[in-house]
């Protein structure tokens, strides 16, 4: 009980050190200066109508780039954990059959929503995350109605691998060829507001969609795996 | 302000559904609790004109990332039936 | 140049590309991490290089094709190059180290290796808020990965609570950005620098937590418990990429957003690193896994270089250099270390003898321990020494205080491991991996430690003088050592000359003496070793080590100077004292109360350095306001050399188990390096009319104290390398009198005094130590009758006896009739009384080593002993040779000797007159007369017994009026044991073991509070969380004054 | 102040969010509990996040017909801690998942879901 | 002086000083003998037991250094009468004491006793050993009060010189130090009863039981040395401390009168007072003897 007390005292404690910082915030009524540019410049430079977007793929890639490497690495450690054991399962789960036709309908519809969403990431919300969380979803539904389906790791390795390769490649080529590390504009900027615009951006995002799919995906793969060990 | 009234509505739930998160006696009711609160918590990004955010946060806070936790409480549950 | 982007361009290219590689190329993907590493590491070396010579400005990266801080920016700098070139050697050279633990593993290991190396020089380059933290999680979550490189309970759990503290830490810091960015309306470092943010509360609080939050990845004291689970269990390979690569990369992170914070914020910074460098080490006293001892070390060396991170307002002195000194000291120090458990394969320090087996693996331990410590000529020498005298110019005692403190406390448990290592008997039979891929990487940081640590003496002022050239004859003797032991030793006997005979004629003075007894007495001492057969592995370099370091005290025009040499004697002496047979207990206290001692000078030099603003020598004698400390300071730690009372329990055991030609070098020449000490002290005070009047005072008392005490003590000894030893104590104690006077005949007679205690103690150590090595035991009680057997040997130990006890005719009464002199010239009546006492009683000791060892009854196994080595009557008799010409002429050392006191002390000299007689204000003596009168008188009543007697008959051992028998055995008749039981009876208590209980005490309640603090590292990850929490309130409510 | 404004009832709820998280995850000894009390915890400080880039009254960051590029700078709310809390999200879901996987490899080994029963390293 | 005449002269000293050493001791041992009601040695006794010492014919050796302790032995009698100036004043009779002073004295006591030591060690009888350890046990605290008692002379009269702390008591029997300075001359003659080692303090020689020991290897002409030692030594311990405490003396006859006077106080105080055990004596010198030498010191100090 004491401990709990205690416990208490020093949440209250870390309540108290937020609230000093929140006290500190007075709801902001216009921008910060490198929003700003980020307004005023960003669809120049960038030919994105999605300022998170031209935010996320071009000035701030190289977190994107990090957080690409965290799933990458993520998938990669929980593929550790697999490597101990190589059983095969041995009961089949009965799945029922609404959920095996849905799925049928479903999963390719997913798939492709998903991908919709990181080829429209520069213009309108969504983008590489969001749409290959999409895809993992879809990924996860047809495990769950097809437990046997067996998924080729090799694939989603090669997907993955190939799309995180180029997307280092293309961040690469900025330095060459535009002003610096992921530069976008590697490519034409096109007109704004089309599909085909925004320079390498809806090239970087299909890519990080393909590798954010893939990876999760992976996740997917390896926890529903272990699931089906023992 | 409406919105102000959404947000603050959803913000309580958001808390109730959190601790339902912790304190609840079954996992799985915790697990889908936590996803709720992701649930809301994209829905008050829309309230703050965030749409993308919204969107990841309800695809992968609440969607992948409960089917995760899921997988995994399947998993134990079959390692302490053996 | 190629970009520094391309580090990451590498890394993670790489990473993605090796999903291209069948499983089956496991080689192929090994071959190309270790390009992509090697890769990295070219780019750091390339901006490192271009750095050199020419002040480049550092230069900015920027990404996206948009300036900062619209777009994430790298910054490339000398700093930022030093920092990621040393991190990818590291990664580099772990990774072969890990090679087929990785290939094992497969190809995911590889990636997430070359992942977390990469995150590591993104945390060190980036100029962004965020990014940064993106690479922190990045860093975080490849270590947890890493972590299950050996897949056990051990490395899960551990691994566990890394992950859940590293997250909740990121967690933290991600506030503390996403305020600053409300603040700041910026990410990027330089620019909230620059455009100052307003002096709000939650803008400091929001800093708070940025810094805070990456002090807390530092693993501070106590808030590290799941740090301290990860060095324990992660494979070596990981532990070192942790403490030597996260640890540094961290380091930077926390240097780069220091500037964000106020002044307020360094000094958290000390504080937290202060305490945890104490409290680490304090808990590491008792830890007996040696991964997890080199966790605590390691944190506790991390807090350190916290906390001069903080000290940046206080120095004025560049800090990164200092900070550069000691963070790649122990980044190799403890990278090699770590690599070295893995080779070794046991984790119970405890079982570290088997390394012996391996002399070269066992050097490499020596080196870290040594370089992790702080001595020269290592890096973290100099790096400390700066910090040391930057922080008393600015007056932080207390900090001085803390941290040489911590240091010594650290080097009790690595001493203590390392004297397992070289002695403790182990009956595992567990092999050493010493494959090459595990030992070339180890190998090549030792080797790196001593270029580096060559490179850092020219960082720091007055670093450039130290003469390399000795040190580099060290070396040369370490890669020698497969050669014969007689090779060896007339290699070092040569050097040695050569040394000397570059350093003697440039003396004068006093210092002249000590290089005499230093250098000369070196070469004397090193004549016996010839008896060594075989290679004697390790001796030579070591010997060496001393005598070079002694000589550097000589040298020394700076206090730089003189500490390193200081240090480098002590080292050396360490590994001689510990070759003997039971010196492991031993070598450890020498080790501890020489480091103590030697740190009390180190802040004593501070004080100096703060009060002349210089390092010269000669800064010593304006010591500012702080002259009564500094001096006390300096006084106490060369008494621990000189092992006066309280402070010589290391003595007896060290110089009395050190094998029998080393017993000399300890004991006659050694400790005269405290001597030295203090006559540089004393001079230092100002001569015989300075204000500080009550240190001398005191120490005179201690003098004679010690004296007693020493002496009594050799009296009841049972072992004859421990009596002498006692003795030395002794005779230490009057030296310390004798200067204390700061009179021109105390002076005399304590130099003088210096001089034939070399000289005898030399003759005494060799030929009693020519007795042990011919009977193989220390009791005396086992000994006897050797007189028949050593005949030369007990001429030689008899004559140093006289000398020792001060009869007529020998030198050393001239120490005797000095003492009277200065005493009642001085008017320390009692004291003086104390040290006669004690020169009687040394007549107790002086009888009992020449009838027990020499005379009474032979026993019979040893019958058939000879003579002692001829290569240990060299020696001796040239020393004898030199004690007889000086008994005879004492006017040739003490006339010359009595001038070179005279611009110290004008008043009260001896004359002398043509004859040869001395003549003190109140007293006279002439020493040839006496010497002539006795030998004539001798030789006359000689010749009467000669004549008188004709030919007496000689009779067989047992023949003696023993009530008509004949004595069973030799043992009941030779009355060696518990000599002086009467005596002991009556005065034993002054002998009584208090100040060894006294010193067990400290020990034991220090280990036990260590050992009471570690109890907070429960093993829950849970309370390990609780911990960051409340360390979090507790610094913020220490900073805030409240909240 | 106005306390009653849409940023700061997030805000609010976000910074109560975390330490809910955090009464989580040093409360429970279930393993599980305290993987959902971290992620609770990250869910606060996204919404933190995002609240902090809320300019009141502004719409999303995305030009299209109704935001012009001309005028966007007064109506739209920084896109930038959006970003940030885009990529925070993701990086999230990687621990939460790496956590997770520990936790079942964890009681794999020792069949237990107590924090209490992974003592074995100490000291 | 030309040094052969110095020789002479001290040759003719040491002669003198042996008799009187021989015939003392013949004198005491008749008086402890009537004291005892015993009838004693005749007076002359040394002088017939000596030559018959030194004419043995049959000796034995255990080795050189039991050959050399007796030389040791005498050597360290010998050299203290040689640096020991005996009359006050008196150019023939200062020996060679411009070598050295006082100091010179002190230490050179030890010189024979530990030859001494040697040589009956190498004998290899135990109770040597056990003699020794207690003469030189016993000895470290003997000398104490008397080194105190030096040190106040020595402030006393400005010099360690005992030509002239000797010549300083000239002129009335007032100016003895035994009047002017009386603490130190009481701790000093405490501290010689210890080295005269009559009882209480003789265990060293333990009259029962050592004797056996080195005096009985120590045979023939051996003990003739010591024999000669023991006159010579007595005579001039005595003479050291005439010269520090009781004023010197002018010439013979006073110096014969006090050495006796001297030497026979030792032996009184001994007839009187049971023997001490050895730890017992060593700590009886450090109370009364080493307090009255400290007060010598503070009052001449001071």
């Amino acid at each position: 009980m004491i401990k709990k007390l205690i416990y208490i005292l020093v949440l209250v404690g870390a309540g108290i050190i937020m609230a000093q910082l929140f006290a500190g915030f007075s709801g902001s009524t216009e921008l910060s200066e490198t929003a700003r540019y980020y307004v005023e410049s960003g669809p120049e430079e960038t030919g994105a109508a999605n300022l998170v977007t031209a935010v996320i793929v071009t000035y701030r890639g190289l977190d994107t780039l990090g957080e690409v490497t965290i799933l990458f690495t993520v998938a990669a450690i929980i593929a550790f954990f697999m490597k101990t054991r190589e059983q095969r399962d041995k009961p089949k789960r009965r799945v029922s059959e609404i959920l095996t036709t849905g799925a049928r309908i479903l999963v390719p519809g997913t798939m492709l929503f998903g991908a919709y969403i990181f080829i429209n990431g520069h213009l309108s919300p969504g983008g590489g995350f969001q749409g290959g969380a999409i895809i993992a979803s879809g990924f996860a539904l047809m495990l769950l109605a097809f437990p046997q389906a067996n998924l080729s790791h090799k694939t989603i390795r090669w997907v993955e691998s190939i799309s995180g390769f180029s997307f280092v490649i293309i961040g690469v080529l900025g330095i060459f060829m535009a002003g610096g590390f992921l530069d976008n504009s590697i490519l034409p900027l096109g007109n704004f507001g089309s599909l085909f615009s925004a320079g390498a951006i809806p090239i970087i995002y299909i890519f990080i969609g393909l590798k954010v799919g893939a990876e999760l995906s992976n996740v997917v793969g390896h926890m529903h795996e272990k699931q089906k060990e023992i | 302000m409406n919105m102000t009234w959404i947000a603050l509505i959803i913000g309580l739930i958001m808390l109730i559904m959190a601790f339902a998160a912790i304190y609840a006696k079954k996992l799985a009711v915790a697990i889908i609790a936590a996803g709720v609160v992701s649930l809301l918590a994209s829905i008050l990004y829309l309230t703050l004109a965030a749409p993308d955010v919204a969107m990841t946060e309800a695809a992968i806070g609440s969607g992948l990332s409960t089917i995760i936790f899921f997988y995994a409480i399947n998993k134990i549950r079959k390692q302490s039936h053996d | 140049m190629v970009t520094p982007i391309f580090i990451i361009a590498t890394g993670l290219g790489l990473a993605f590309a090796l999903g291209f590689i069948p499983k089956k190329h496991i080689n192929l993907t090994g071959i190309l991490s270790f390009l992509g590493l090697a890769f990295m590491t070219f780019i750091s070396g390339q901006w490192l290089f271009s750095y050199l010579g020419n002040n480049e400005l550092s230069q900015f990266i920027f990404t996206a094709g948009a300036r900062p801080p619209f777009a994430i920016a790298l910054k490339m700098g000398q700093a930022e190059a030093m920092i990621t070139l040393l991190i990818n050697v590291v990664g580099l050279l772990s990774a072969v180290f890990l090679y087929d633990k990785l290939k094992q593993i497969g190809r995911n290991a590889f990636i997430i290796y070359l992942v977390l190396i990469m995150a590591l020089n993104v945390i060190v380059m980036t100029r962004d808020l965020f990014n940064l933290f993106v690479f922190l999680e990045i860093t975080s979550i490849a270590t947890a990965g890493l972590m299950l490189l050996d897949s056990n309970l051990k490395t899960l759990s551990a691994g566990f609570k890394y992950l859940l503290a590293t997250s909740l830490i990121a967690g933290v810091f991600l506030i503390g950005t996403i305020f600053i960015y409300s603040f700041g309306g910026s990410l990027f470092i330089d620019d909230l620098t620059a455009i100052g943010m307003a002096p709000l509360k939650a803008v400091s609080v929001a800093v708070f937590l940025l810094m805070i939050s990456i002090i807390l990845e530092l693993k501070p004291f106590p808030a590290n418990g799941w740090g301290l689970d990860v060095y324990q269990t992660a494979n070596p390979g990981i532990s070192s990429v942790i403490s030597g690569g996260t640890a540094t990369a961290m380091l930077f992170a926390l240097y780069k957003i220091m500037p964000l914070s106020t002044m307020q914020s360094y000094d958290i910074l000390i504080w937290v690193g202060l305490i945890t460098f104490l409290g680490s080490n304090l808990m590491g006293l008792k830890q007996s896994d040696a991964r997890r001892l080199l966790g605590y070390s390691s944190i506790g060396q991390i807090g350190l270089m916290i906390s001069i991170i903080g000290m940046k307002p206080y120095i004025q002195f560049d800090i990164q250099i200092i900070l550069l000194a000691i963070l790649i000291t122990h980044l190799m120090a403890k990278a090699g270390f770590f690599w070295l458990t893995g080779i070794v394969g046991n984790t119970d320090i405890s079982k570290w003898g088997m390394i012996r087996k391996h002399p070269e693996m066992l050097f490499l331990m020596g080196t870290f321990v040594f370089a992790l410590i702080g001595f020269p000529p290592f890096p973290s020498f100099f790096g400390k020494w700066q910090l040391i005298m930057e922080l008393s110019s600015s007056g932080h005692f207390l900090w001085i205080g803390l941290i040489l403190l911590g240091s010594l406390i650290e080097a009790v448990y690595l001493f203590r491991w390392l004297g397992y290592a070289i002695k403790k008997e182990t009956a595992t039979q567990s092999s050493i991996d010493i494959r090459p891929h595990k030992t070339l990487p180890t190998i090549i940081f030792a080797v790196f430690l001593y270029g580096v640590g060559y490179l850092a003496s020219f960082w720091f002022p007055m670093g450039g003088s130290i003469n390399w050239l000795p040190l580099a004859f060290i070396a040369i003797l370490f890669a020698l050592d497969f050669l014969p032991a007689w090779i060896k030793n007339i290699i070092s006997i040569a050097g040695l000359s050569y040394y000397a005979y570059q350093i003697i004629p440039e003396q004068e003075g006093l210092y002249l003496i000590f290089a005499f007894i230093f250098l000369i007495g070196g070469i004397l001492t090193l004549i016996p070793g010839f008896t060594n057969k075989g290679k004697r592995i390790g001796f030579y370099p070591v010997a060496m080590m001393m005598f070079v370091g002694m000589g550097m005290l000589i040298e020394a025009q700076s206090m730089l100077e003189f500490f390193f040499g200081w240090e480098l004697m002590t080292a050396g002496s360490y590994f001689l004292i510990i070759r003997g047979h039971r010196s492991m207990p031993h070598a450890l206290s020498y080790m501890l109360f020489s480091l103590g001692g030697a740190y009390l000078i180190f802040a004593a030099f501070g004080i100096a350095f703060a009060g002349s603003g210089n390092f010269l020598m000669s800064g010593l004698s304006t010591m500012g306001g702080l002259g009564g400390i500094a001096y006390t300071l300096l006084a106490i730690g060369f008494m621990t050399k000189t092992a006066s009372l309280g402070l010589h329990i290391w003595l007896p055991g060290a110089h009395a188990e050190a094998e029998s030609d080393v017993s000399p070098m300890v004991s006659a020449i050694l400790l005269k390096a405290g001597v030295l000490g203090l006559i540089i002290t004393f001079m230092a005070m100002g001569g015989p009319n300075n204000e500080y009047t009550t240190l001398p005072y005191v120490l005179g008392w201690l003098g004679a104290i010690t004296a007693l005490v020493g002496n009594l003590a050799a009296a009841f000894q049972e072992d004859a390398k421990r009596l002498l030893a006692y003795s030395s104590i002794g005779q230490l104690g009057y030296i310390l009198f004798a200067l204390a006077m700061m009179t021109h005949l105390g002076w005399l007679t304590g130099i003088g005094y210096s001089l034939s205690h070399f000289a005898y103690k030399a003759i005494l150590f060799m030929g009693i130590g020519a007795v042990v090595l011919r009977l193989k035991t220390h009791n005396m009680f086992e000994m006897g009758g050797m007189i028949k057997k050593m005949p030369f040997t007990f001429i030689a130990v008899l004559m140093g006896i006289i000398t020792l006890a001060g009869i007529p005719p020998l030198i050393g009464f001239a120490g005797k009739w000095l003492f009277y002199n200065a005493i009642i010239e001085k008017g320390w009546y009692f004291q003086g009384t104390i040290i006669f006492f004690a020169g009687i009683i040394a007549f107790l000791y002086c009888f009992r080593i020449l009838y027990a060892v020499f005379l009474g009854q032979l026993k019979d196994e040893h019958r058939n002993v000879k003579e002692a080595p001829i290569w240990y009557l060299i020696p001796q008799y040239l020393l004898l040779l030199s004690i007889m010409i000086f008994s005879a002429k004492p006017e040739w050392i003490f006339q010359p000797l009595g001038s070179m006191l005279a611009p110290i002390f004008p008043q009260g000299q001896l004359v002398w007159n043509e004859g040869g007689t001395a003549f003190s204000d109140i007293g006279y003596w002439n020493g040839s007369w006496v010497m002539y009168i006795i030998g004539i008188m001798f030789v006359m009543i000689f010749a009467w017994l000669f004549i008188q007697n004709r030919k007496p008959k000689k009779v067989k051992q047992f023949n003696i009026v023993y009530a008509g028998e004949k004595p069973e055995r030799p043992e009941t008749t030779h009355m060696a044991y518990n000599m002086y039981s009467g005596y002991n009876k009556a005065l034993g208590f002054i002998t009584a073991n208090g100040i060894t209980t006294f010193w067990n005490w400290i020990s034991e309640h220090v280990t036990a509070m260590g050992d009471s603090l570690r109890k907070i590292y429960s093993g829950n990850g849970q309370t390990y969380v609780f911990h960051i929490i409340l360390f979090v309130i507790i610094v913020y409510l220490f900073s805030n004054g409240g909240f | 102040m106005e306390i009653f404004q849409l940023e700061y009832i997030t805000l609010i709820t976000g910074g109560l969010l975390v330490l809910t998280g955090l009464w989580g995850i040093i409360s429970q000894k279930n393993l599980i509990r305290m993987v959902i009390g971290f992620s609770l915890f990250d869910t606060g400080l996204h919404v933190i996040m995002i609240s902090i880039g809320y300019i009141r009254n502004g719409t999303a960051p995305i030009l299209d017909k109704a935001v012009d590029k001309v005028n966007a700078a007064g109506q739209i709310v920084d896109p930038l801690p959006q970003a940030l809390v885009l990529t925070a999200i993701v990086i999230g879901l990687g621990v939460t998942a790496l956590m997770l996987a520990y936790v079942v490899r964890l009681h794999k080994e020792k069949g237990s879901l107590n924090i209490t029963n992974f003592k074995d390293l100490k000291w | 002086m030309s040094i052969i005449a110095k020789l002479l002269w001290v040759l003719l000293g040491l002669f003198i000083i042996l008799n009187w050493g021989l015939l003392m001791g013949a004198l005491i041992r008749k008086i402890v003998a009537r004291v005892g009601k015993r009838v004693g040695i005749r007076w002359y006794q040394p002088w017939l037991s000596l030559p018959m010492l030194y004419s043995t014919r049959s000796s034995i050796s255990h080795g050189v250094m039991y050959y050399l302790g007796p030389v040791f032995r005498l050597s360290g009698g010998v050299g203290i009468f040689l640096f020991m100036p005996l009359i006050v004043g008196s150019p023939y009779f200062d020996n060679f004491s411009f070598a050295g002073d006082v100091v010179v004295i002190l230490y050179f006591q030890f010189f024979g006793m530990l030859g001494m030591a040697l040589g009956a060690g190498e004998g290899g009888h135990p109770y040597s050993t056990i003699g020794i350890s207690r003469g030189l046990a016993q000895f470290t605290t003997v000398e104490v009060p008397l080194t105190l008692a030096v040190i106040s002379l020595a402030i006393q009269y400005d010099t360690l010189s005992i030509k002239e702390i000797a010549a300083a008591q000239q002129g009335g029997i007032t100016n003895w130090t035994l009047f002017t300075n009386p603490l130190a001359t009481a701790a000093a003659l405490l501290s010689m009863l210890g080295i005269f080692r009559h009882a209480p303090f003789n265990l060293v020689q333990a009259p029962n039981e050592i004797p056996i020991g080195p005096p009985t290897e120590y045979h023939g002409t051996y003990l003739g040395v010591l024999r000669t030692n023991g006159a010579i030594l007595h005579v001039i311990e005595a003479v050291l401390f005439m010269n520090l405490f009781f004023g010197g003396a002018g010439n013979w006859i006073e110096l014969i009168i006090k050495t006796f006077f001297i030497y026979f106080f030792t032996v009184f105080i001994g007839v009187v007072f049971p023997r001490f055990r050895i730890e017992q004596s060593v700590v009886w010198f450090l109370k009364v003897p080493l307090v009255l030498g400290i007060l010598a010191i503070l009052f001449m100090a001071i």
